[in-house]
């Protein structure tokens, strides 16, 4: 019950990846499964895109050496080294210093070949993969076709324990066809599946490797001490593989620290040089210190304004467009967010989504209109309760923004906080009116499938378009690339006007870093510079 | 000669909780000559202890010598810095105090208290102070004086406790000992050996004293001039016997009075009456139940007696015999385990919860202390109005009417009315405590200790009301205290109460003649008389009496252990039944014709 | 002459002990004052959004500066004071009647009665009070009735102790007794015997307990689960504002001050009412 | 050991077993009252009707209460806490990780906090009613009445961030050498005894004017010892009692009731493990950790008791 470690969730696939987990371990139906699962494969632009890696331009030219602490959020006794167990934010920290995967996912969500050499398919269903030769683990041993196998088929075993067995259970064969050869066959063809690759639970470690709290991996940092729930300490790989680039630095030493105040001050008090996951309020305190920076990472994660459109008052158009009419954009971002958020237009792409539709107008703050519309619905005078929590970021703050602009309008807003233990089980979806909070998706498709499809199991608002379900389909399957923008956009028009969902702004991650340490900048992929940044950073003494 | 305490003018002044100080000690002169005691006499609040503790340079939390010089010796005690009172007290003046049981400290052993004004003032090493101690303790007659140094004090009884610390005050040699009422605390019959240890003493080391005591009687045996004090001032000076004979002022007779109380007559006369309360068979105790229906402590055991109507009996005995349970049992308040009280023929339930409210209301508890008896939150016409609305229903004017009445009866002014006993003084809240009692118009009245916390001159005065609405009311009244002087002055029979059981019963008249059971026998002989040689005479001091009271036991007489009479093999065995004696009185003896 | 509730009147303290005796018992008035009537007097709606700044210092237009989310202070803590002293003056209320009932009753009927209930409640004494408090709201949800009944259950066995034993302690005195040999009914001697002598214990334990139902309040809140937002108690004020800290914001120093103010003025207002005695015996 | 404290601590260890299994049933039955239960807490907003369902028959939740409840009892009786419901490890291998921090950070309050409240309340006493006296009142006063979360907030602020001379946080990481020591736990231990000498200190006042202003204490006086000789001779052996007992009491606090300590300064301690527990309903977390907080408790307090015993002869000898 830390104070606010959940404000600002993981930010991209990688909750993703859990939750589709946890969907599976726990029963979810096939076909949601599948549904996600195909979505993934349609989502990613394939072809060209495969690139190798490639250090980004530098403004300063990196010094080797030095010593950083860091710290993250979240930590547990349940902190772990093995790729396909990584659960939380400090997992992935740790597991990117040590591992690396077959392909990794740039900052717009692309995947480029990292340990594989290069990737080809048969009709995406039978994918060769050629594994980079003379690249050596920590221990010395030299990576090969084995490893790659090993790593993958461990997600098969059922006594592992994978987060990623969803994922994993779509390949039906892996074998070797040669030293440095791999060969994949897939149940049904994904077009996807090297984003699949490059997502962190495909991580490679040595084959035979059982004890993973030794963190032998190819990675560019090599695992000195590891406990969990307490710290690693991580050291440079002299030998690592990708050359012109990090690691740069000497040691990292990482743990956990779940309360954002004791974060902060931890970074202030010059303990740590780089934190994850700032609030709003302390970015500002952060900037005022000397040497201190934020690092904001722009995201598609959104805390929306649910209305069911099944139930009264939201079974009224007129009710749904004048309270999305109220929501106060721009107060919102800069009171809530400090701003540290995007103006968002009741659609949930992303800016940084290249299938983001930039030319719907923007829906504004109109108390006129809203008022015209919500006596024109009849609720003017009457009383309507809106359901917030803490569990949905920033929706207690938005609701009171809500009741105040509400109020100017003539309706009476009765806002209700309830706990955020059991908000999602028991309130979201279920009430009338209420708050969501959505975590970024790598593609539009993925989002529209789970939520807005007719037959989404989070359809929040109870939404049903057969109209937009026919052109979802249609989308996936399509291949010309300003067609399927076209179609995306039109999609963004359908929700932006008739869904029951109020989306006001884009919520940006936020990390604040010391100065002194240099090479960050904002991955798409997530905080942290999508969790890799020990890779990329140095140190300026 | 030059007196060896001289103590001029001495003022001491106390802060109060409402601000400004007052004055305690208004200007007191004495002196003492070496080899000599002085006593200082007077009621509580007349500054006695804090001059003596003012002659050590000592002055209790929140008072303060204010004026006046103190000389002992070479030494002017109020100009000592703190090292110099250091080194006087335990010295040169040592200090023996009321009560020996709260003056040990509890958590170390007796030898190492005893020893430890020698080792601070460096006298002597440790084994010769403890050879010392021992010594000294053989003097005092202590018990085992090698091991009783082992001890701590809560095992080891209060007499002995007593003359331990006379033991400690006297191992340095001191010029002066101050003795703050050292006997006061204890049961007459062990006061006796405690003041014969500290008569000895004195003469022996012809040490200079200062003797404060409220009780003439005791005075008189060991000083050898008396100073009368009231109110923080003297009221007279002269010789122990001069005193005694002719006192100047009119306070000293007062106080010469109430020390020998006269003998009330008793409005009963001869012995026809039928008897109002008979109790018989009774037993009674606390803690749980056993099996065979009896306490885990047993208080009192087989209790017989009988109040004729109209008649004041006094059950006398020392602290922990069971007289105030005896109370508490006729009373309903402590069921009895087995037996029957009757009260006017009729058998009463043993708890409150059985009886009907017109026999709770004929009997009628007056409690030891009127502090406690009272509820200091409530008025005092509230106080005597409740039985009036519980027992009668009154109200309104017909109430106020009636405790009007009851105050003026009890000699109360009716301005009392609205008062909280706090504003009351010990006196008038005993009155009150009285009226309460005589509003439910009980025929039997139970008295528990009620002189016993008042200074004497107040109590005589509560004696004769008591003896007033006895006459007026035709009250029957059981009369409980420890002192024989009280029970003497205004009962008509007497009950002797020892461990729980009832060892005598005898008419007041024969109390100076006849045949009495040993203890009722140490009893009779244990009370100081006021004269300088009862010490010497009284047949009670020579009586070897050791040891406390051992717990009720069922194989033979309680006394057994501390009785002069006492045969093995008889006394031992079998508890002695009461028996006639000649004179009217019933002892519980085997050997009473041994003596 | 043994009497220890003697105090100093003479130099500099006396004028301050004086002083404080006058202040201390304004300073509980005032609180009260703004719990009860406070929303008459607050400049601004506690929850509406001013047009300024985030950590606003003082001001003519904001006295107390805003908070986190430009509101105004001033407001917030009059708003506050309902809730931190409304709460915990309910739930010492609560935890004290209940106490005193349970003690009274102890003490009068005795026996098994007392044992279990006795042994019951020295249970839950074992229990850390946050932890106990923690669960309570967890379970219950972070309403103002959950708040208080929990404060409430939290402090009962404390209470039920110490008026218990002031209860057994006059039961024992001979005016009971008399009662008692009159056939007065147990209630009656409850009620009218013992109740009105224990008046001055059970109020300083009152006041203890206050102070210590607030701090908890406070601490609760702190951990997010005491009064929740929009409405804020002053606990919820310092954590909802700890972010401006840093800059001294009196957003979060005000109602640090506003509670620190409360409860040592609850203190000393019993220490000078009954004198340091009557508190030291209770914990 | 005698008779007297081998009663003690017989009777009390009954007590105790009966308490601990009173507590662990109110834990269960409050628990189970807690809205949501483990697997919607894992499951977050995915808790879907059949997810959740799902996960309860995995984490054998999907008996009936009673059943849970004595098969827990079962287990605890044979010593076994049973195994986390979230990460599925054994509870006492997850107290065990974190009872020897609380312990350390417990130990060294205690042993700043208890000389500085004892060496407090004592002076007071001895020189009760002077201007000494009311500062250390006023001050007791003061400390108690300040939100601990404040006075360790602003600690940090002041010595960590401001003047950096000791870290933000509270790690055991790097604990080589006394200074690190020191600097690592300064500001946590601070706050603590910020919290708890006022309590001890005010006790041990009260305790020791109580028996300075006895009789014996008088005759000390009255025999020429000095006033030290008085205090630690005369008056300390016979305030052992309730003095223990508040220091007992303020000891216990530091287990259980050190939540905000352990919040701000990150302290991986056992209190925070509770909260965890306490926030995903893992039930046999929540219920172990309350019952060491009780068992910690009442082991304090009979320690306290049977120092008690101990520095009184009269109980001693019986």
């Amino acid at each position: 019950m830390s104070v606010n470690d959940k404000d600002f969730p993981g930010m991209l696939n990688m909750s993703e990846q859990d939750r589709l987990m946890r969907a599976l371990r726990s029963g979810a139906s096939r076909r949601d499964l599948l549904g996600m699962m195909s979505a993934l494969g349609i989502g990613a632009a394939m072809g060209g895109t495969l690139i190798g890696a490639a250090g980004s331009a530098l403004a300063q030219t990196p010094k080797k050496g030095g010593k950083i602490r860091v710290a993250g959020f979240g930590t547990s006794t349940a902190d772990t080294l093995d790729p396909a167990k990584q659960s939380y934010s400090t997992d992935y920290c740790r597991c990117t210093m040590f591992y690396n995967g077959l392909t990794e996912l740039d900052d717009r969500l692309n995947p480029k070949l990292a340990l594989a050499e290069s990737i080809e398919s048969d009709k995406a269903t039978v994918w060769t993969i050629k594994v980079r030769k003379g690249v050596q683990f920590h221990n010395g041993k030299e990576l090969n076709a084995e490893d790659v196998v090993f790593s993958l088929k461990r997600h098969h075993d059922p006594a592992v324990g994978t987060k990623a067995k969803a994922l994993a259970d779509q390949m039906t064969e892996i074998v070797t066809t040669g030293t440095h050869e791999v060969k994949i066959t897939l149940k049904g063809p994904n077009a996807d599946f090297p984003v699949v690759l490059g997502t962190y639970h495909f991580m490679i470690a040595p084959a035979g490797t059982t004890d993973f709290n030794k963190g032998i991996g190819t990675g560019p940092y090599k695992c000195k001490e590891f406990t969990p729930g307490v710290r690693s300490i991580a050291v440079r790989n002299e030998n690592y593989w990708r050359q012109g680039g990090g690691p740069y630095l000497d040691e990292i030493e990482f743990f956990g620290i779940p309360d954002v105040g004791a974060r902060v001050n931890a970074l202030l008090a010059g303990d740590v040089q780089l934190i994850g996951n700032v609030n709003p309020t302390s970015a500002k305190l952060i900037l005022s210190g000397k040497g201190f920076n934020i690092m904001e990472t722009k995201s598609g994660n959104y805390t929306d304004l649910v209305m069911r459109l099944d139930q009264a008052p939201g079974n009224n158009p007129d009710f749904v467009l004048g309270m999305k009419m109220l929501m106060n954009r721009d107060l919102i971002r800069r009171n809530i967010f400090q701003g540290y958020a995007e103006i968002a237009n009741d659609q949930p792409v992303p800016p940084m989504n290249r299938y983001h539709a930039a030319d719907i107008p923007q829906r504004k703050y109109d108390p006129d209109q809203a008022k015209f519309l919500l006596n024109k619905a009849g609720v003017v005078g009457s009383t309507i309760p809106v359901v917030t929590s803490a569990a949905a970021t920033g929706s207690v703050e938005m609701g009171l923004l809500l009741q105040q602009a509400a109020q100017q309008a003539g309706l009476k807003i009765d806002l209700r906080q309830v706990p955020a233990d059991g908000y999602w089980s028991n309130y979201w979806m279920k009430v009338p009116v209420g708050y969501g909070n959505i975590n970024p998706r790598p593609t539009a498709d993925i989002l529209f499938s789970l939520f807005y499809a007719s037959n989404a199991s989070w359809n929040e608002s109870g939404w049903k378009d057969p109209k937009f379900d026919q052109l979802l389909l249609a989308a996936r399957a399509e291949t010309d690339e300003a067609k399927r923008k076209q179609m995306y956009t039109d999609m963004q028009v359908m929700i932006h006007q008739s869904s029951g969902i109020g989306i006001p702004v884009f919520i940006s991650g936020l990390d604040a870093h010391s100065e002194k340490l240099k090479g960050l900048r904002p991955m798409g992929t997530g905080s942290l510079m999508g969790y890799s940044f020990a890779e990329h950073v140095w140190l300026d003494a | 000669m030059e007196p060896l305490i001289d103590i001029r003018d001495l003022r001491i002044r106390a802060r109060t909780a409402e601000g400004p100080e007052i004055e305690i000690v208004k200007g007191v002169s004495f002196s003492v000559r070496r080899g000599e005691v002085m006593g200082l006499i007077g009621e509580s609040g007349s500054g006695k202890t804090t001059i003596a503790l003012a002659t050590m340079g000592y002055a209790r939390y929140g008072c303060r010598i204010a004026g006046g010089t103190i000389r002992i010796g070479e030494t002017e005690v109020t100009r000592l810095d703190g090292k110099g009172l250091q080194q006087l007290r335990g010295r040169k003046v040592a200090y023996i105090a009321q009560s020996a049981a709260a003056s040990f400290n509890p958590s170390r052993p007796i030898m190492a208290q005893v020893i430890e004004s020698a080792l601070i003032h460096g006298l002597m090493d440790e084994p010769a102070a403890r050879e010392k101690a021992i010594g000294l303790f053989r003097a005092m007659a202590i018990p085992h004086p090698e091991t009783i140094g082992n001890r701590y004090p809560h095992q080891v009884s209060g007499g002995q406790l007593q003359r331990l610390m006379a033991a400690m005050a006297l191992i340095t040699d001191p010029d002066v000992v101050i003795f703050d009422e050292p006997t006061t605390a204890l049961d007459v019959t062990t006061q006796i050996e405690v003041l014969k240890a500290f008569k000895e003493a004195i003469r022996d080391r012809n040490t200079t004293g200062i003797y404060v005591t409220h009780d003439l009687a005791v005075i008189a045996q060991i000083a050898d001039s008396i100073t009368v004090l009231r109110h923080g001032e003297v009221q007279e000076i002269a010789t122990t016997p001069a005193l005694l004979a002719s006192p100047a002022h009119e306070y000293s007779r007062k106080l010469l009075a109430a020390a020998e109380p006269a003998l009330r007559a008793s409005p009963v006369t001869g012995e026809t009456s039928a008897p109002l309360l008979r109790v018989s068979g009774m037993s009674a105790g606390y803690g749980l139940i056993g099996k065979d229906g009896m306490p885990a402590v047993l208080v009192l055991r087989d209790i017989e007696l009988t109040i004729g109507r109209g008649h004041a009996l006094g059950v006398i005995g020392e602290s922990g015999c069971g007289k105030s349970t005896l109370a508490r049992v006729i009373a309903g308040l402590t069921p009895a385990s087995r037996g029957t009280v009757t009260l006017d023929g009729v058998d009463l339930a043993p708890g409150i919860a059985g009886r009907s409210r017109e026999q709770l209301r004929e009997i009628q508890l007056v409690f030891q202390m009127a502090d406690t008896a009272l509820n200091p939150k409530v008025p005092i016409d509230e106080i005597i109005g409740r039985p009036l609305t519980f027992f009668f229903g009154m109200k309104g004017a017909e109430r106020e009417r009636r405790v009007r009445e009851l105050l003026d009866l009890t000699h109360l002014p009716a301005s009392v009315r609205d008062r909280l006993p706090g504003d009351l003084s010990g006196g008038q809240k005993q009155r009150v405590n009285f009226a309460r009692a005589l509003a439910a118009q009980p025929k039997l009245l139970l008295c528990d200790e009620v002189t016993s916390a008042l200074d004497t001159v107040v109590a005589a005065a509560i004696l004769d009301l008591m003896v007033e609405l006895r006459r007026e009311l035709g009250l029957t009244t059981m009369f409980i205290s420890h002192d024989l002087k009280t029970i003497r002055a205004i009962c008509d029979d007497i009950m002797v109460l020892y461990s729980g059981r009832v060892v005598e019963t005898m008419p007041a008249a024969a109390l100076e003649t006849g045949h009495h059971h040993p203890y009722a026998g140490l009893l009779l002989g244990s009370v100081p008389a006021l004269r300088t040689d009862w010490l010497e005479t009284t047949p009670a001091a020579s009586l070897q009496v050791q040891g406390v009271p051992p717990a009720l036991s069922s194989g033979g007489c309680a006394f057994f252990p501390r009785c002069p009479r006492a045969e093995p093999g008889l006394c031992d065995t079998a508890v002695p039944p009461l028996r006639p004696v000649p004179g009217g009185i019933e002892a519980a003896c085997f050997r009473l014709d041994a003596a | 002459m043994n009497s220890a509730t003697f105090s100093v009147h003479r130099g500099p303290m006396a004028i301050l002990a004086r002083l404080s005796r006058m202040i201390m018992p304004a300073i509980v008035l005032f609180w009260l004052a703004m719990a009860f009537f406070g929303h008459w007097v607050a400049p601004y709606d506690p929850a509406g959004i001013q047009d300024a700044d985030l950590f606003e210092g003082m001001s003519r237009k904001f006295w107390l500066g805003t908070d986190y989310f430009g509101r105004d202070m001033l407001s917030r803590i009059i708003a506050g004071a309902r809730y931190t002293v409304g709460i915990s003056l309910m739930a010492t209320s609560l935890a004290v009647t209940a106490g005193v009932l349970l003690g009274l009753a102890a003490s009068a009927i005795g026996g098994f009665f007392d044992t279990a209930i006795s042994r019951f409640l020295d249970a839950l004494i074992s229990i850390p009070s946050k932890m106990f408090g923690l669960v309570l709201v967890a379970a219950l949800g972070a309403s103002i009735p959950v708040l208080v009944l929990t404060l409430a259950v939290i402090y009962l066995p404390g209470c039920y102790r110490i008026n218990r034993s002031v209860a057994v302690n006059v039961a024992a005195l001979d005016f009971v007794a008399v009662a008692r040999a009159r056939g007065e009914s147990t209630f009656y001697i409850m009620i009218r015997e013992i109740l009105p002598n224990m008046v001055g214990p059970v109020l300083a334990d009152f006041g203890l307990r206050f102070i210590y139902v607030v701090l908890l309040l406070s601490s609760l809140s702190f951990l997010g689960l005491g009064v929740q937002p929009p409405e804020a108690d002053w606990g919820s004020l310092v954590r909802e504002n700890m972010p401006g800290l840093p800059y001294g914001a009196p957003a979060v120093i005000m109602p640090a001050i506003a509670i620190a103010s409360l409860t040592i003025a609850v203190n000393l207002t019993i220490d000078s009412a009954f004198g340091r005695h009557a508190r030291e015996g209770i914990r | 050991m005698n008779a007297t404290i081998g009663r003690l601590l017989l009777t009390r260890l009954v007590a105790a077993i009966l308490t601990l299994w009173f507590v662990a049933t109110v834990v269960f039955v409050i628990t189970n009252l807690l809205p949501g239960d483990v697997a919607q807490e894992l499951l977050g907003q995915s808790a879907t009707p059949e997810a959740v369902a799902g996960l309860r028959k995995a984490l054998g939740l999907d008996l009936p209460p009673w059943q849970r409840y004595l098969e827990w009892l079962w287990n605890m009786v044979r010593g076994d806490a049973g195994r986390s419901l979230v990460n599925g490890s054994p509870v006492a291998a997850l107290i065990g990780s974190r009872l020897g921090n609380s312990l350390i950070l417990a130990g060294i309050t205690a042993l700043v906090a208890v000389p500085v409240a004892l060496a407090l309340g004592i002076t007071a006493a001895v020189y009760r009613g002077s201007i000494y006296d009311r500062i250390v009142g006023a001050g007791t006063v003061l400390a108690v009445s300040v939100p601990e979360f404040l006075v360790a907030s602003a600690a940090v602020l002041v010595f960590a961030v401001q003047l950096r001379w000791v870290p933000a946080l509270s790690q055991l990481g790097r604990l080589e050498t006394v200074l690190d020591v020191v600097r690592t736990f300064a500001l946590p231990v601070l706050t603590l005894t910020f919290v708890i000498v006022a309590q001890m200190a005010r006790m041990t006042r009260a305790a020791l004017v109580d028996v300075l202003s006895s009789s014996y204490i008088e005759m000390a006086r009255l025999k020429g010892a000095g006033q030290a000789r008085i205090v630690v001779w005369h008056a300390l052996p016979n305030a052992i009692g309730p003095i223990a007992n508040a220091i007992a009491f303020s000891l216990s606090f530091l287990l259980g009731g050190v939540i905000i300590v352990e919040t701000i300064f990150n302290y991986p301690g056992i209190a925070k493990l509770m909260v965890d527990g306490v926030s995903t309903r893992d039930l046999p977390l929540v219920q172990a950790c309350a019952m060491l907080f009780c068992g910690a408790y009442l082991l304090l307090v009979t320690m306290a008791d049977v120092a008690a015993i101990l520095a009184n002869p009269r109980l001693r000898h019986r």
